[in-house]
């Protein structure tokens, strides 16, 4: 059976808006991704220069060492424009939420092991602090950064790890108190094992080359971070204790996936256009990351033996390098 | 999203565990080092703490809501698009208010997005922090929804497909464009009162009403569909504008006279943005929603009075250009009309004349002034459209040195008198359309003399095609500035009447409704 | 008053007049706002103000239906809101015009299309 | 006393809010337009949860509000129950 399904159809002047058809390469069709994205931050006849940094255009490249023909070349593997963005972290939000009640109306979390749940508090609750500072990083980026195709991206994830630091909130209520939330800030704030990395998040506060931020923030600390808290000391809390802990980190150790996928996306091609790029990304990686390694040693004993703490590291930064090795980042 | 782990916790505690709580005082760093931009305002802020946030969103209820809200939208733009929804609007004159829209206010979306995402960074309260940040991501999708909405027009109808080039160039897009430069380009307490409160608070129903209910008016249920949507992260906007504000008047009594000049500065350049709105709303709609005078008298007069007796509390007073807008709102979109019908080969949209059922409309709702002064000038140029003598002027307009648009405005106290105000400052002369933009620049000089004046920029040479050679004796100046505009001529300017949009509408929509 | 900046904020103005190739001139006529703002236009500074209202100002007013009824030895004119008297013989430099000088001139009897100062 | 007003979308959603803040606000003035419903009162708008709960028969997190809301103007003051908007509170 066959039924004449027929709407008007009107022959269309044109696909796509001018700009986006001389990127395509032709006029035709575009993704709502690149429609949303290219092209959309002014580059040209700023009227006025900003107070709060004269020595600068409103939008500048020059922001940053790094130099691209064409910043647009860093585009997003996921496509995230806003609704794809909120689309999906909608997604992981509805799981995280169902994980949450599940632990909670089961009394999961009341029959917790006592010395899972130390550690648990110990490692992860002071880490909202570092995932605080990562949005402020991100949104640096986005404010400061060149271009829609980077920006965008940064600022997302700027949001992500504010979602991430709450996360990690309702994780130390889930298993502790508030008293728990208090004595991990003072940890944060006090704490030996703690200071090497808050001085970490601290100098990166105050970058001025938000691409070097870039490196030290979405490159380095979350690739070592992550891994750390989301595979290694996970791993070994769910053999000690079951998995109530994987439970309320799943949506970090989900979002650690995705985050890597466009991370090394853009290293690759920043590192790809020109030896002076790669020669500058080299040296803040090699900088930045073993600042990374001497801040994570003694927060990571927090929840690993010292000979297990530094395997659980060296396995990390082996992940590291060999997603920099395959970005043209062997360093 | 219910949080039944801590019930015993208060929305408000909760919410300040997963946002104050989160901060701490740098001892690595320098606080000035870390948060460099809040003291050369001159603001004082003693305790960041006292910041209440109304709304109190943690992000995972954020993205639940959001990711919603987006469904629902794309759903509809999707529908709109499918059944060739742009063939349902009342007429297609109609359409020349969304380029206008497109090219003029979806890009001051994506700057908001860009300063909110600064400010977002540079405030050390935490709770101001994550509000500005999530006003940031709102931002980006008011621009990129209002993108997708009007992609499906842009592949039928001629002026939106060089919208970003354009916004950066064109004469008329300096205006918005110069609004927001200067917006983000000043300092991030500034920023707040002259986008988060002066724009986003006072003048946003006068931005929203024109143009939704303008869209619902007018048979456009794509443009309805991001406004409604946009509009409810507005709520937010608003909230955040005014609790900002009253919390900078609550930390020290200085603070009053720095936000009074803001608030002076901004309403006025605000309003002067919205002239390009009153036009829309009283010659651009085929279906008119109300008149601008109407507009005003309700979301300024009324609810802006309101507001401003509630924040005399604070020793806040009303904008200084207030009284002038109100005498204004007799002229404003008559004046504006006609230069855009002056200019109209120079425009990347369509202008005409109103018709008779449209003069007819406006008399009634501009009693005291249409007839009297706008009438004549409207008749004269239909009957030499009609002798084929379609006026268009030939010679470039003096421009505004702080608002940048061209010198129309009028005496407050006389409408037949074009107001000049100038001022000198190291030895050059500036010209101001007010008192209100002149005293912008005597405030600021310094900021106002590296404006990009289209229509001096033009005589300086900087708007020619690569290729151009001025010195040829048939070399077109004009012309070739077109081409830079990268306006098509005869397709994207001219009058409506005999434009390729007004063709391809009637022929496609007798195409959709008979055999 | 000046800017308030975290850094020396002072740059180069846009308009000086070395970057247009002559010196700028804003002209209005008023009550006549069918032309709805005054006209920018760049003048050399030799111009004689007679060759200026014989030779240009057709080109830019000559539209309107009051243009041709002018005259000319009635009207009066206006420089930066003051009422002045120009010399049609010596050159808009000799009397006194310089680099984004404004001057108007008003038209007695003349008020625009059906007296509406348009 | 200045008038506060909160306008939602209009649609399946929203019918049962606005049944719902009419019972809470005897003086509140609801003004039907085509797609949008704009409900006025004179200073102050309380919009109560377990009402809206009663009228569509679920639980309800006031903050799902924000799906349907178009605009409104007044200081919001929210808890978990209550959603207000004032004048000079």
């Amino acid at each position: 059976m066959q039924i004449d399904l027929r709407t008007v159809s009107i022959t269309p002047l044109r696909q796509t808006f001018s700009h986006v058809a001389d990127r395509l390469g032709a006029d035709k069709a575009a993704s709502r991704y690149i429609e949303a994205t290219m092209d959309v931050q002014p580059t040209v006849n700023y009227h006025y220069r900003p107070t709060w940094d004269p020595a600068h255009e409103l939008f500048d490249a020059a922001r940053t060492q790094i130099v691209m023909r064409d910043w647009y070349a860093l585009k997003d593997p996921r496509q995230y424009y806003y609704g794809a963005y909120t689309q999906a972290r909608a997604r992981m939000q509805e799981t995280a939420e169902a994980d949450f009640t599940f632990v909670e109306e089961r009394g999961l979390a009341d029959r917790y092991d006592d010395a899972a749940r130390r550690t648990a508090l110990d490692f992860y609750v002071p880490l909202r602090h570092v995932a605080w500072g990562a949005n402020m990083n991100g949104a640096a980026m986005c404010a400061y950064g060149y271009g829609t195709a980077i920006t965008q991206p940064c600022l997302y994830a700027a949001m992500d790890q504010l979602g991430m630091a709450q996360y990690l909130t309702r994780l130390g209520l889930l298993l502790g108190s508030q008293g728990e939330l208090e004595a991990g800030k003072q940890a944060w704030l006090a704490a030996p094992a703690w200071q090497p990395l808050r001085r970490y998040v601290e100098d990166t506060l105050v970058l001025k080359d938000w691409f070097e931020l870039f490196v030290a923030q979405s490159v380095v600390l979350d690739g070592l971070l992550f891994g750390l808290a989301y595979k290694e000391v996970d791993t070994e809390l769910s053999h000690q204790a079951g998995p109530v802990v994987s439970m309320l980190t799943r949506f970090q150790a989900e979002w650690f996936q995705e985050h890597t996928k466009w991370v090394d996306t853009v290293v690759k091609a920043v590192a790809a256009e020109s030896e002076a790029n790669r020669a500058l990304l080299a040296g803040w990686v090699v900088h930045w990351r073993a600042r990374a390694r001497e801040a994570l040693e003694p927060m990571a004993q927090l929840a690993l033996e010292t000979g297990a703490a530094q395997a659980a590291l060296d396995r990390v930064a082996a992940v590291l390098d060999a997603r920099l090795a395959k970005a043209g980042l062997a360093v | 999203m219910d949080m039944k782990a801590s019930k015993k916790l208060s929305l408000k505690d909760r919410y300040n565990l997963m946002t104050r709580d989160l901060a701490w005082t740098p001892t690595y760093q320098a606080v000035q080092d870390v948060f460099p931009y809040t003291q050369y305002e001159g603001i004082k802020i003693h305790d960041w703490d006292q910041f209440e946030d109304p709304f109190r969103m943690t992000m995972d209820a954020y993205w639940k809501y959001q990711a919603e809200k987006e469904r629902k939208l794309y759903a509809i733009i999707d529908a709109f698009t499918q059944n060739n929804g742009h063939l349902g609007v009342t007429d297609a004159r109609y359409i020349n208010a969304l380029k206008l829209f497109l090219t003029g206010v979806t890009p001051l979306e994506y700057m908001a997005h860009r300063g909110f995402a600064h400010v977002g960074r540079q405030f050390p309260g935490a709770g101001p922090r994550v509000a500005c940040l999530m006003q940031s991501v709102d931002e980006i999708r008011h621009a990129q929804t209002q993108i997708h909405s009007l992609s499906n027009y842009n592949k039928h109808y001629n002026g939106f497909q060089n919208w970003r080039h354009q916004h950066d160039r064109v004469w008329y897009l300096s205006v918005p464009k110069s609004f927001f430069d200067d917006a983000v380009t000043a300092g991030p307490f500034e920023f707040m009162v002259a986008i988060g409160f002066a724009f986003e608070y006072v003048l946003t129903n006068l931005l929203f009403v024109p143009f939704i209910s303008g869209a619902a008016y007018n048979g456009d249920m794509g443009a309805m569909a991001f406004g409604f949507s946009a509009q409810s992260d507005e709520s937010r906007h608003m909230t955040l504008g005014l609790e900002i504000i009253k919390f900078i008047l609550e930390q020290d009594p200085d603070n009053l006279p720095i936000v009074q000049a803001w608030l002076d500065k901004w309403f006025w350049r605000g309003y002067r943005v919205l002239t390009l709105v009153a036009m829309m709303m009283d010659y651009m709609l085929p279906k008119r929603v109300m008149s601008w005078k109407e507009a005003w008298e309700v979301y300024a007069e009324q609810n802006g009075g309101a507001l401003f007796n509630d924040l005399a509390r604070y020793g806040v007073k009303v904008p200084k250009g207030w009284e002038q807008a109100c005498k204004d709102k007799d002229h404003l979109s008559h004046q504006a009309w006609n230069t855009f019908y002056n200019y109209g080969a120079a425009a990347a949209f369509h202008t005409w004349v109103p018709s008779e059922a449209d003069m007819k409309w406006l008399s009634e709702k501009y009693p005291d002034t249409f007839d009297q002064h706008y009438r004549p000038l409207w008749e004269h140029y239909a009957r030499e459209q009609a002798e084929g003598r379609r006026f268009y002027n030939g010679t470039l307009p003096m421009l505004c040195q702080v608002c940048q648009v061209p010198m129309m405005f009028t005496e407050p106290d006389d409408p037949t008198k074009i107001a000049y105000r100038e001022s000198d400052w190291r030895g050059n002369t500036y010209h101001f359309c007010s008192d209100g933009c002149k005293s912008i620049f005597d405030h600021e000089p310094e900021k106002y003399v590296q404006s990009w004046l289209p229509v001096h920029q033009i005589y300086q040479g900087n708007c020619f095609t690569a290729d151009a050679d001025p010195s040829q004796p048939d070399f077109d100046p004009l012309a070739d500035v077109l081409r830079w505009y990268k306006l098509a001529f005869g397709q994207d300017n001219l009058d409506y009447a005999d434009s390729q949009d007004k063709r391809n509408f009637e022929a496609w929509r007798s195409q959709a409704t008979s055999n | 008053m000046t800017v308030k900046s975290v850094a020396p904020y002072d740059f180069p103005p846009q308009d000086t007049v070395d970057q247009f190739p002559a010196p700028l001139l804003y002209i209005g006529w008023e009550d006549h706002k069918m032309f709805c703002a005054p006209f920018c236009v760049p003048m050399p500074p030799t111009t004689l103000f007679g060759d200026l209202v014989k030779g240009a100002l057709p080109g830019f007013f000559g539209a309107h239906p009051d243009f041709a009824r002018i005259d000319w030895d009635q009207v009066q004119w206006i420089r930066s809101g003051q009422p002045w008297q120009p010399d049609a013989a010596k050159s808009l430099a000799d009397n006194g015009l310089g680099h984004k000088s404004l001057i108007r001139f008003r038209t007695p009897g003349l008020k625009g299309l059906g007296g509406s100062s348009h | 006393m200045p008038n506060v007003f909160i306008a939602f979308q209009r649609n399946e959603e929203t019918r049962p809010i606005v049944e719902a803040i009419v019972a809470d606000n005897p003086a509140a003035v609801v003004n039907e337009q085509p797609a949008m419903v704009k409900i006025d009162a004179p200073g102050r708008l309380v919009i109560r949860r377990t009402t809206i709960e009663d009228e569509i028969g679920r639980d309800f997190d006031l903050q799902e509000l924000q799906i349907n809301l178009i605009t409104l103007t007044g200081h919001i003051d929210e808890t978990e129950d209550e959603f207000v908007l004032s004048w000079n509170p």
